[in-house]
């Protein structure tokens, strides 16, 4: 495990990513295929590909993929597995995707504890559309639909997913990550896989939660956005919050 | 089971029209008047090896039948008026993705929450904009039970030779009434996936499903491809006719509203008026050919009587149809008071007097 | 051969039940046959009424404005149906929640149609099962009307309590049986 | 692996043997490519490829990383 | 900042015009190609004592919108084709509880998530059914910045006056061009609202506002009441014409492709051609009669070419206004593929030779 | 307070309820009533009927009254009480309004901390369309939609949706109710209260969630269906799980 | 008052004097309605208020409650 | 007088920001003008272009295919755009990524059209600007083509620049100048 392999993922294709500089999206989608290709899922894989900066997923992770309306990814993707449990099913979304316009889906399919896995990739902001404000945007933070910073006394305070989910039954793992730093970045990739044993071992719902940057909707260059992420952390937590899958694999042992 | 007779509401026929065609996956949401198709799919398909999955809401509905038909397998929604509109968006991607996906809409009074009883509304959603962008669904308004049986099994068939999402438009009356229906065999015909679906990328390339084409030639094409596969549904036009062309009238109505017009013409033939009656079943495609073909055939100048459960929609198509050849006069009934064969008979023969 | 007939009471009065059985025994008899519920948002309370089409031919439109034939279980029903009777048709009325005494015009009702009043209420309540006026509503309706045969009528009764409620079909038959013999005892 | 790569600075500032820097070769996207300014120091560490967003370092090219 | 020109975006002169109505809030959610609305609706609303409130989706917004016109607010939301879909089922109750909510769709191609260059894909669902039941928004197309920026303003005196809500259709071509706008007071009036606005039962009984008839006589009511108003908005009818009834061909084409048909108009009558241009600014209500009136005045046999950059839509609305009194000829342009005056120009004349 | 009336309360209209006999429907109402009668915001209300057996409301309840489509009442309401901040606001919705089709809006202004009064009436199925299952449905419940029983590991299992609301920044009150004792009717009442002081004190979003009996639906007489309350309190714990205006009250105090 | 009682027997079920029963009278509504059967009994506790769905106890009807 | 001009290259090129400013100079002159980008869906990367038509007359179509004027930023761009400009066109060309003698048909294209090859990246690097190549590039233009004159094109850039940027105002005016000086210096 862990071990850094200097390999051009099997399961990433290999088209240029349209990300723009320093984005942590495409460093997750590095991962996300290390992951398929260690669980040796590709050919039974189906992703849902949502509607943001990652909305092109399918010209990268190289399993059959799927495009879901904006914010209806886990809709789609409970559909996919209620009709064909035998496929390994995982969808890959931005905050607003997951948490604004599809939180009800996300939420009531971690409810129902769906056997797939939701990747929520969360850069506070709406990154393809330029940079709006998103309920998942920090207490002060500008955007541009906020543009004096976001006012928690008009717009609340973020949402903390990873907990909340980690509350319902269905959900089997539930935790938040980052990939600013060496170290975070192989614990998201632990975590990942976590997540899809948690699918794999039909335990339930599973969750990962990635403070992401966004170098040119933040305006920071991507080191500075980078280290941005350490003060986003004060909000969000990182950490495991549920993970019914070490239980299993101990029980497993046994 | 084959060849049985039973009496069931239409709703309830439209669920057996489903099993019969073998439909895997039933995913929807509670609205009157048509809760008996997700009741009688919870209770059958559990028994037959499908999924029932009543889901959060409507929009969350169509998603898992999105979801269903990516990977191949047959899967529909049902739902009426209010719960349809929620979906329009997701419809557009449906058809932009060309998924077999089969929806069932039980209209009722509207607009907004309006009414639980019988309408027929929704006529123009469903035949001209079911959501953004240029797509159409096939639309068939079946009249009565065993119609409704027939052309749901049918719908998936046609869904899946098309690949396009097909509607089957129905309403309250149709929906709450019971009749007979003859339960068969209907050989519903299951059209290859394997060349499409997302099944894991196992010995083939990877595949995508996807609507967006940022590359605007890309756009263009994919709109085209969808324009001719309009145009090739043309075959699958469906019409029920009684014209002697020697008519001064032709009565022209859809679903549950052909048969309170449908007996009002047979009182009014019975009477010695000359009238015909035309009844669309395809409402898209739309029987063009078939109404210029009564024009062509005609004796006399005539007048066709567009009578509707609404304020005045299929008028529209009739009038495209027959291009200023005849007076197409509109005979609306918003919902949802719905005539009494009597009352239209008065109103009708005041137009043919 | 052809009866239009509406049922109409509250809703929890047990119309479409009956209302759907008539249908069922009709189909069975070979007729064809439309039956139309309706009824408010409501679980219980409320109006509530069917229409049901028996006739040897296609039926058309579900729908009568005319019905030849009125089951009526209450006084809205009263008010609101009798005066679409047509010309020389039926109609059983529930005496009970609609007195003959208290109609005013009586007599020209009488005039114009066959009325049978049948105290529903009282007769289920005298085999303790007072939810099944319906059912002595439709045996009177089977009496006047003959329109499908008693063997068809407990094959569709027995189809639609199903293995489930398949101990009510005694009651319900027993009421059944109470309506017939209150219009056999009571009409002509 | 060169023409992945879009100056974002990333393997740069993480590089713990400040083994990397930017050179004034433009690739087709139009950005400045990364290179092994001092090769020699370079332990294999694996963080360069950790950290790329762009999957630049990759082991076939042996004087990346 | 009266009679000021400036150079805008098509989207920031929409932004301006409702500022310049004195709309006091905007709720909407982001979606390419109408950010700028929201974005300029965030910076001027606080500052003019208004409301800028981003909410968690499209069907939220709309929400949001109806809830702030019901108590008497002059509100909009804006959103582009999917977006616009996502909101026909609020569309349909705003349209029954008739509240005077300004919308407007900037619309990009489709169906489905399509592309983000322009499209006039959605005037079937704008036009015909933005929902279930029957009704109807007044829409309104722009073809200019100055336009957008006075239709919009309008739009907000129209909902009012008629209690309906009003859909400005732009595209991204209008939506995303820059061009000057002069700024005005165009002395919007803002109509009483005082008898049907809930704003607390003091001093008076408390007000119901409700889509809700299961009593079908009222539910028919409404419907009719609706009807009415629609026939009564014909009084608003907005068109462009340029037609000397000499022409052998009228142009007809809305919004931003009526900027490239007319550049060819401009074109052909230079060099001769004997061609006439029309351009409907009402969309509904359709400009019927004004098209009546070219056909009763033309001295030659007519041709209608229906230039649009979809599928062909808006063509039926012209045909049903022709009537088959004239040849009409749907010249499409699916998105996202813009044709330039160049391509066109070959195009009709081949058509017209 | 808790003096017992007897009286019929000033904001209750005479309508007869359409309800079904035992429907707690109709003793929410009253409450509310008298809650709008004793904080005198008659004049000042703006109530939104949702869509549900309770859509009537309007026929009831003697406050000007808003329709919003199914699942859209706190986002309606969010658009009043922002466009005119001087008004009282508040929903009366289902389970199925509030926690299934309308979660997202529900959620959303909760987060946002609309100073808006949410009620929620669980009564653990759709009770309008004929009794299908919920989100709320307790597991092996039958429902139509569910004959053999919610089946947990296929459904998932009910939300607790004022627990998950307590943990919101934006909430200033949240807690589960019933009506199914004189005691706890009480309880209600005050709880009631408080969710409209919420507001009027600018605290934050009020939620109050009410477990409430539906007879018909659950093929129960009355009074069973009254004591089946007590059964799903094993599942729905009821209590305050967030006060915001107690707190306000002590320090207004001083 | 009687006119909005449904019957629903839960003022019956939670009176503490027993007092309640239901009638044989019909209401237009078509149920038979609530009477104080012993009135006397009656300690005016206002749970039947508290715990009725129709609002049907009302001060001004003295006799009921 | 009327000028179709395109201008195109990458994102983050400035090619809006540049496209924005001609149009508004050519406004603050009193022409007619219409400016249209187009961009991919990324925030960065992809290419990039604008069309600014500037007219004395009414603008009806806010897209050319056959523009009279190129600024081409980039080698894509250069390879789109180039076979649609007019006959007798102008294109200023950025040396920089376009060099003309990677160009295969130079000749042929210098016989149809006026080609003004300039370093626009170099340029505004000699400033220590590398970002403020599209200012090298709109000087140039001013240079070739006085649609507008300085005065309106300041007004203009002071405007776009607003009060947060306005210590940028004098990076890019001498940035502009440097492209309006090396057509000076280097054509006719
Ligand atoms: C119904 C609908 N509304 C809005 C949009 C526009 N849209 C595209 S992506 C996006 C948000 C992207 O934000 P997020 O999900 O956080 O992803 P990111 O780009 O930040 O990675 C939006 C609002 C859309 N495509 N569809
Ligand atoms: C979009 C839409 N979908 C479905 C419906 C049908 N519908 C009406 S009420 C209701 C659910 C009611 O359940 P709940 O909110 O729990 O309220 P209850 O009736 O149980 O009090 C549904 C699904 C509708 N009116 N609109
Ligand atoms: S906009 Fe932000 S999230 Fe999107 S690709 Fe660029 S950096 Fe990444
Ligand atoms: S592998 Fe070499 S180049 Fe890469 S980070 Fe480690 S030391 Fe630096
Ligand atoms: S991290 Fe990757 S993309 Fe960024 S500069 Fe280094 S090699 Fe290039
Ligand atoms: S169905 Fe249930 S919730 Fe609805 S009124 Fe009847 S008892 Fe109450
Ligand atoms: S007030 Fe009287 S009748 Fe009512 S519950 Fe108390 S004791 Fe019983
Ligand atoms: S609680 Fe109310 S409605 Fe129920 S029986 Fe008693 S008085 Fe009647
Ligand atoms: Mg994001
Ligand atoms: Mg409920």
């Amino acid at each position: 495990m862990d071990k850094i392999a200097f390999k051009f993922p099997k399961s990433l294709k290999s088209t240029l990513f349209h990300y723009c500089p320093g984005c942590h999206h495409s460093i997750v989608h590095r991962l996300l295929c290390e992951v398929i290709d260690e669980l040796e899922i590709q050919e039974k894989s189906v992703g849902i590909a949502s509607i943001g900066c990652a909305c092109f997923l399918y010209f990268y992770i190289d399993v059959d993929i799927l495009e879901a309306p904006h914010g209806r990814a886990c809709a789609a993707a409970t559909g996919i597995k209620r009709a064909k449990p035998e496929l390994i099913v995982f969808t890959y979304q931005g905050d607003g995707d997951f948490a604004a316009i599809g939180f009800n889906e996300s939420f009531h399919s971690a409810l129902r504890g769906e056997k797939i896995t939701a990747i929520m990739i969360n850069n506070t902001l709406y990154g393809m559309t330029g940079g709006q404000v998103s309920p998942t945007t920090v207490p002060y933070q500008k955007t541009t639909t906020t543009p004096e910073g976001k006012n928690p006394a008009y717009y609340g305070y973020p949402p903390k997913i990873a907990e909340i989910f980690s509350n319902l039954e269905g959900v089997a793992f539930s935790g938040r990550f980052a990939v600013n730093t060496p170290k975070r970045v192989l614990e998201t990739k632990r975590a990942l896989k976590k997540a899809f044993l948690a699918q794999i071992y039909n335990l339930g719902f599973g969750y990962i939660e990635i403070l992401s940057s966004c170098p040119v909707n933040w305006k920071l260059d991507p080191i500075k956005a980078n280290k941005k992420i350490d003060e986003l952390i004060n909000f969000y937590t990182l950490g495991v919050f549920k993970d019914k899958v070490e239980n299993f694999l101990k029980k497993e042992k046994n | 089971m084959k060849a049985k007779k039973i009496l069931v509401k239409g709703v309830e026929a439209i669920a057996l029209g489903a099993l019969e065609a073998n439909c895997k996956c039933y995913f929807g949401y509670p609205i009157t008047p048509q809760n008996e198709i997700p009741e009688m799919m919870a209770r059958e398909l559990p028994k037959r090896g499908g999924v029932f999955l009543q889901a959060e809401s409507e929009l969350s509905a169509i998603n898992m039948v999105l979801g269903a038909c990516a990977v191949g397998v047959r899967a529909m929604t049902s739902s009426s008026s209010p719960g349809i509109s929620l979906m329009c968006e997701s419809f557009s991607y449906i058809a932009a993705l060309e998924l077999p996906a089969v929806v069932v809409n039980v209209m009722r009074g509207g607009p907004g929450l309006g009414g639980i009883e019988a309408s027929q509304g929704d006529y123009f959603q469903a035949v001209k904009s079911p959501g953004h962008g240029d797509f159409h669904f096939m639309v068939l308004a079946p009249y009565n039970a065993q119609e409704a049986y027939e052309l749901t099994a049918k719908a998936f068939e046609l869904a899946e030779k098309y690949r396009n999402p097909v509607m089957i438009l129905s309403d309250a009356i149709l929906g709450q009434m019971k009749e007979p229906i003859i339960l068969k065999n209907l050989k519903i015909k299951e059209y290859p996936k394997n060349d499409w679906a997302l099944t894991g990328a196992k010995n083939r390339p990877s595949r995508i499903i996807r609507s967006l084409f940022l590359d605007s030639q890309e756009l263009k094409k994919r709109n085209l491809k969808l324009k001719n596969k309009y145009k090739k549904m043309e075959k699958e036009i469906l019409f029920e006719v009684s014209v002697e062309n020697n008519e001064k009238a032709i009565l022209v109505a859809f679903g549950s509203m052909a048969r309170i017009v449908k007996e009002v013409y047979f009182i009014l033939k019975n009477k010695g008026y000359p009238v015909g009656f035309f009844r669309p079943i395809t409402l898209f495609p739309f029987p063009v050919k078939p109404i210029q073909k009564i024009l062509h055939n005609a004796k006399n100048p005539l007048k066709f009587l567009v009578i509707e459960l609404n304020c005045g929609q299929m008028v529209e198509d009739v009038k495209l149809a027959v291009n200023g050849k005849a007076e197409v006069i509109s005979l609306f009934y918003p919902p949802s008071v719905i005539p009494f064969p009597e009352e239209l008979e008065r109103k009708i023969k005041k137009w043919i007097k | 051969m052809r009866i239009e007939l509406i049922i109409s009471g509250f809703g929890g009065q047990g119309i479409l039940f009956a209302g759907n059985l008539i249908a069922l025994s009709a189909m069975k008899e070979g007729h064809q046959v439309t039956y139309l519920p309706v009824y408010g948002p409501e679980m219980r309370g409320g109006t509530c009424n069917c229409t049901i089409i028996i006739s040897q031919n296609e039926i058309a439109s579900p729908l009568v404005y005319h019905p030849s034939f009125l089951i009526i279980m209450n006084y809205p029903s009263f008010l609101k149906f009798m005066p679409n009777l047509k010309k020389g048709g039926s109609s059983i009325i529930n005496s009970d929640l609609v007195k003959p005494e208290e109609i005013k015009n009586l007599q020209i009702l009488q005039k114009k149609y066959k009325l049978y009043f049948v105290p529903v209420n009282s007769l289920a309540e005298t085999i303790n099962a007072p939810m099944l006026a319906n059912l002595c509503a439709l045996g009177a309706f089977y009496q006047i009307t003959k329109i499908f045969n008693l063997k068809n009528f407990k094959e569709a009764l027995k189809e639609t309590l199903g293995s489930e409620r398949s101990h009510l079909f005694e009651p319900n038959l027993k009421a059944f049986n109470l309506g017939a013999k209150y219009i056999n005892q009571n009409f002509k | 692996m060169e023409e992945r790569c879009k100056a974002c600075g990333l393997c740069i500032h993480f590089c713990p043997k400040k083994v990397l820097d930017l050179s004034n070769k433009r690739n087709k996207q139009g950005y400045k490519v990364i290179y092994p300014k001092y090769p020699e120091r370079c332990n294999i560490c694996g963080i360069c490829y950790l950290m790329c967003p762009d999957v630049v370092f990759i082991m076939d090219k042996k004087d990346e990383s």
